[in-house]
């Protein structure tokens, strides 16, 4: 019961700010709006027991990425750009893209012949007795299975680094 | 307890309004906001299958999702930011140019 | 259906009254602790440049405090033509409700924590306070002036630039718990009989500056430094929505202090807390009174101030205020002596030395304030980035060869300084090693403005 | 969720609703503002403002946001490692953990490096 409420709260606030942040006109508004999306599914995060996500989600998503998404909003912010038309003439590619994705899960569910929902499987509390205490297991996860993709991780942190101080460096 | 099929719902609806957003806004900003949006849609149905089988291999996948989410935006905002000083606008049918 | 949700909701009462009250009484609490914290950062600072400081408003200026907050309540409130009406509403709230926020995962006692033994403990305290930076950058974005916005880009390169440092110092005090468990942490100091300042200083020492820079407090004022951005992103921000910030500011002080507390001074723990446990008497355990001794020092002093006060009323407060102290000082007695109050010790005298230890960080703070001249913006991001980031990182890892080290020499405790004390001081010689090519690197520093990186 | 986070959840609401409210009621105490003009200027030291303030800054802001979710990155990844150091290390496995380490931290600091070289941490 509760559960479902809290679901349904985290869900309710993603979903409305994930259309918010697609509509606005304002790009900090935009911001804002995907901020409170992302940590709605913080929340969602936190309901499957992952613990260790949620704060990840947090530290690294809202207060890094999004910081760093602000941060370049500021730095090039022109009002100029809020009179401009924020909609490209794509309207119906975007209409079409969604109704082809909701029509195909749509399908899946007629052939299935069920109900959304129905006959899936159901989270049960003993799956969830597995997770915790959730850092540590994550961590032995990490090291102990996934050593190779967290080494090659740094790479990839490397090759942004780099990549991100040459884009933005002045042009010799 | 919620069956699995909520989750995916959930996944489906922000997926979806991700690739909206990518696909109309004019704003490379908001277009690269997008695309977070659809990394995160990703991530909530690896969660939500690692606490179906009450296995934690979704949730590291879902960290390293977020680690490649931090680097892609910090290249791409890099990108936008070379772009915005030539060009002095942010819109994407203005990148039209290979090289300036 | 009514008797059913009101049965269900004793049972949630149930449950959770000690969280729920812990969080009531830090909302209800929080402001007037921190309108005194000012009071007595304005007394010291009166004090040790030869003044007096707030003497009017109560007995030597001590319900100042109160008078602030009623102006502030009842101030003009001036939002600015342009600025974004919805985002200037909402930057104070989001910085005062991430600061305060971030103090549900705080255990003050073992039993005084909103977030009872959640196991990302320390993570959620230094994650959620750390969206305090919206808050900044948001309102400097909002209130559409040229301070601001320099001022709130300027506060949060900054925050960003020292979170870093901070975070590798949180690392290495994490090698020696193996969890992030705020209580577990605690344990694991009193477990080991050492607290982790002295088996990782420099990380404690990397920690304290960090947080002084996170808090933007003096020698790091930057963002408000008076003389250049007048008062950073706050400059359009009156009256309620000032104070906001500013509680936000001092909430941030005290959950720093907290944190360093609870991973480098033991937490709750009295020093030497090991022999409280054991059976018989140890001459250390004359630790137990001293906060009695604390509370009646400073009510004598009270009882001897009294007669030197101008009017009846004010030497009925200090009385007041005298008794108070003994008060307390027989609570904190209790535990000691009256065998039936014996399980309250680790709440009540845990209580005590987590605040004393906490007011110890932040007495600190202020008198660098007092002391230091402001930095420039450029040594600041200097000092962060060449400095104590490569070292924190640096010593993250020596710490992990000292403690491999002490695995082979079966060290435990105390023992462990054997191996943690040379890692120490070889990251010390680095950090030398360090600051030389830096001082080398910048000796013909005035021709570097025309080989500017990111001109143009 | 856990019953852990229930109280955190309501404590939340409590926080974001204690300034809300009290900026809302401190609406209903003080005076009504009757301030036209210059006075709902931005503050530039008396002179009037020459342009809207969102413009363009510095990129070496970006530069420092970059960094840092760089770092903050790396941070996340060290913090589990950290947490099961000792367990390792009391099986005499720390050393293998701690080259894993120095092998993730070693390609960063090479990055590090190249940008301290570049010149690229100046100012930053």
């Amino acid at each position: 019961m509760l559960d479902k409420a809290l679901f349904y709260f985290f869900a309710g606030i993603a979903v409305v700010s994930a259309v918010l942040m697609v509509t606005r006109r304002n790009v900090v508004h935009s911001a804002i709006f995907l901020i409170t999306a992302l940590l709605a599914t913080a929340g969602i995060f936190l309901q499957l027991r992952a613990e260790f996500l949620f704060i990840v989600q947090i530290i690294l998503y809202v207060g890094g990425i999004m910081v760093l998404f602000v941060f370049v909003i500021m730095l090039v912010n022109l009002d100029v750009a809020l009179q401009q038309i924020q909609f490209a003439r794509q309207k119906w590619v975007a209409l079409f893209v969604a109704l082809a994705l909701a029509g195909q899960v749509g399908l899946m569910f007629w052939t299935s012949g069920k109900m959304p929902g129905q006959g899936l499987p159901v989270l049960t509390a003993a799956a969830a007795a597995k997770l915790p205490p959730n850092s540590e297991t994550v961590a032995r996860s990490l090291f102990e299975s996934y050593l190779l993709p967290f080494e090659i991780a740094s790479v990839l942190l490397l090759v942004a680094m780099i990549g991100a101080v040459v884009m933005a460096k002045k042009r010799a | 307890m919620l069956p699995i099929g909520h989750y995916l719902f959930l996944s489906l609806a922000l997926f979806i309004i991700g690739v909206v957003g990518v696909v109309t806004r004019r704003n490379v900003i908001v277009v690269l906001m997008s695309i977070e949006l659809i990394l995160n849609a990703v991530n909530i149905n690896l969660v939500a299958f690692s606490r179906l089988y009450g296995d934690v291999a979704g949730q590291v996948f879902a960290l390293f999702i977020i680690a490649d989410a931090a680097a892609e935006a910090a290249v791409g905002l890099g990108i936008i930011i070379a772009f915005f000083r030539n060009r002095e606008t942010v819109l994407a049918d203005e990148m039209d140019l290979l090289k300036w | 259906m009514m008797t059913s949700i009101f049965q269900a909701t004793i049972e949630f009462l149930k449950a959770f009254w000690a969280p729920l009250l812990c969080g009531v009484a830090i909302v209800a609490v929080l402001p007037l602790i921190v309108g005194y914290i000012v009071l007595v950062e304005r007394k010291l600072m009166a004090d040790m440049q030869a003044r007096l400081g707030p003497m009017r408003v109560g007995p030597h200026g001590l319900l100042q405090p109160i008078a602030d907050a009623v102006k502030l309540l009842i101030k003009e409130d001036i939002i600015p033509d342009n600025a974004d009406k919805l985002v200037f509403w909402l930057a104070p709230v989001l910085s005062v409700g991430a600061a305060l926020l971030s103090l549900a995962g705080l255990a003050i006692g073992p039993a005084f924590q909103i977030a009872q033994d959640i196991n990302i403990g320390i993570l959620f305290v230094v994650g959620v306070s750390a969206l305090g930076i919206f808050g900044i950058v948001l309102g400097g974005w909002a209130s559409n002036s040229h301070y601001s916005l320099m001022g709130a880009l300027r506060s949060s390169a900054q925050l960003v630039s020292y979170e870093t440092a901070a975070g590798m110092a949180l690392v290495s005090a994490l090698l020696f718990t193996g969890t992030l468990n705020i209580k577990s942490i605690v344990e694991a100091q009193n477990k080991e009989g050492i607290w982790f300042v002295m088996l990782a200083p420099v990380a404690f020492f990397t920690y304290l500056v960090a947080s002084i820079a996170e808090t933007n407090r003096a020698p790091f004022d930057l963002p408000e430094a008076e003389s250049e951005l007048v008062a950073g992103y706050m400059t359009e921000f009156s009256g309620f929505r000032w104070s906001l910030y500013f509680l936000a500011e001092y909430a941030n002080m005290i959950v720093v202090a907290s944190v360093a507390t609870t991973l480098f001074l033991g937490g709750w723990l009295r020093p030497f807390a090991k022999f409280h446990e054991l059976p018989g008497f140890h001459w250390l355990n004359f630790l137990d009174f001293v906060p009695l001794l604390l509370m009646v020092v400073v009510g004598v002093y009270c009882v001897q101030r009294v007669p030197k006060q101008p009017t009846r009323v004010q030497q009925l407060f200090m009385l007041v205020v005298a008794g108070l102290c003994f008060v307390l000082g027989l609570v904190l007695l209790a535990p000691v002596v009256v065998p039936i109050a014996k399980p309250f010790y680790a709440g009540i005298h845990g209580g005590f030395w987590f605040i004393f230890k906490v007011s110890l960080y932040i007495y600190f703070f202020m008198w660098l304030r007092f002391t230091i001249p402001r930095y420039r913006f450029d040594q600041l991001m200097r000092l962060g980035w060449h400095f104590l980031i490569p070292l924190s990182i640096i010593n993250v890892l020596l710490v992990g060869v000292a403690l491999i080290a002490g695995s082979y020499l079966n060290l435990h405790g105390w023992g462990l300084l054997l191996v943690t004390t040379p890692a120490a001081i070889v990251t010390l010689i680095v950090a030398f090693l360090i600051l030389a090519m830096e001082k080398e690197r910048n000796a013909p520093q005035d021709q570097a403005a025309e080989s500017d990186f990111y001109a143009g | 969720m856990q019953s852990a986070y229930i109280p955190v959840l309501i404590y939340a609401v409590l926080v974001i609703a204690f300034p809300a409210v009290t900026l809302i009621l401190a609406k209903f105490i003080r005076p009504a503002s009757t301030s036209v003009g210059a006075k709902l200027k931005p503050y530039e030291c008396g002179i009037p403002p020459e342009s809207d303030s969102r413009g363009r800054y510095s990129v070496r802001f970006y530069i420092v946001a970059m960094l840092f979710v760089i770092f903050d990155v790396e941070t996340m990844f060290l913090i589990p490692w950290a947490i099961l150091y000792r367990g390792w290390v009391a099986v005499h496995q720390g050393l293998f953990a701690l080259v894993s380490m120095v092998l993730f931290l070693g390609i960063l600091l090479v990055g590090y490096l190249w940008l301290y070289k570049k010149g690229a941490l100046e100012w930053v």
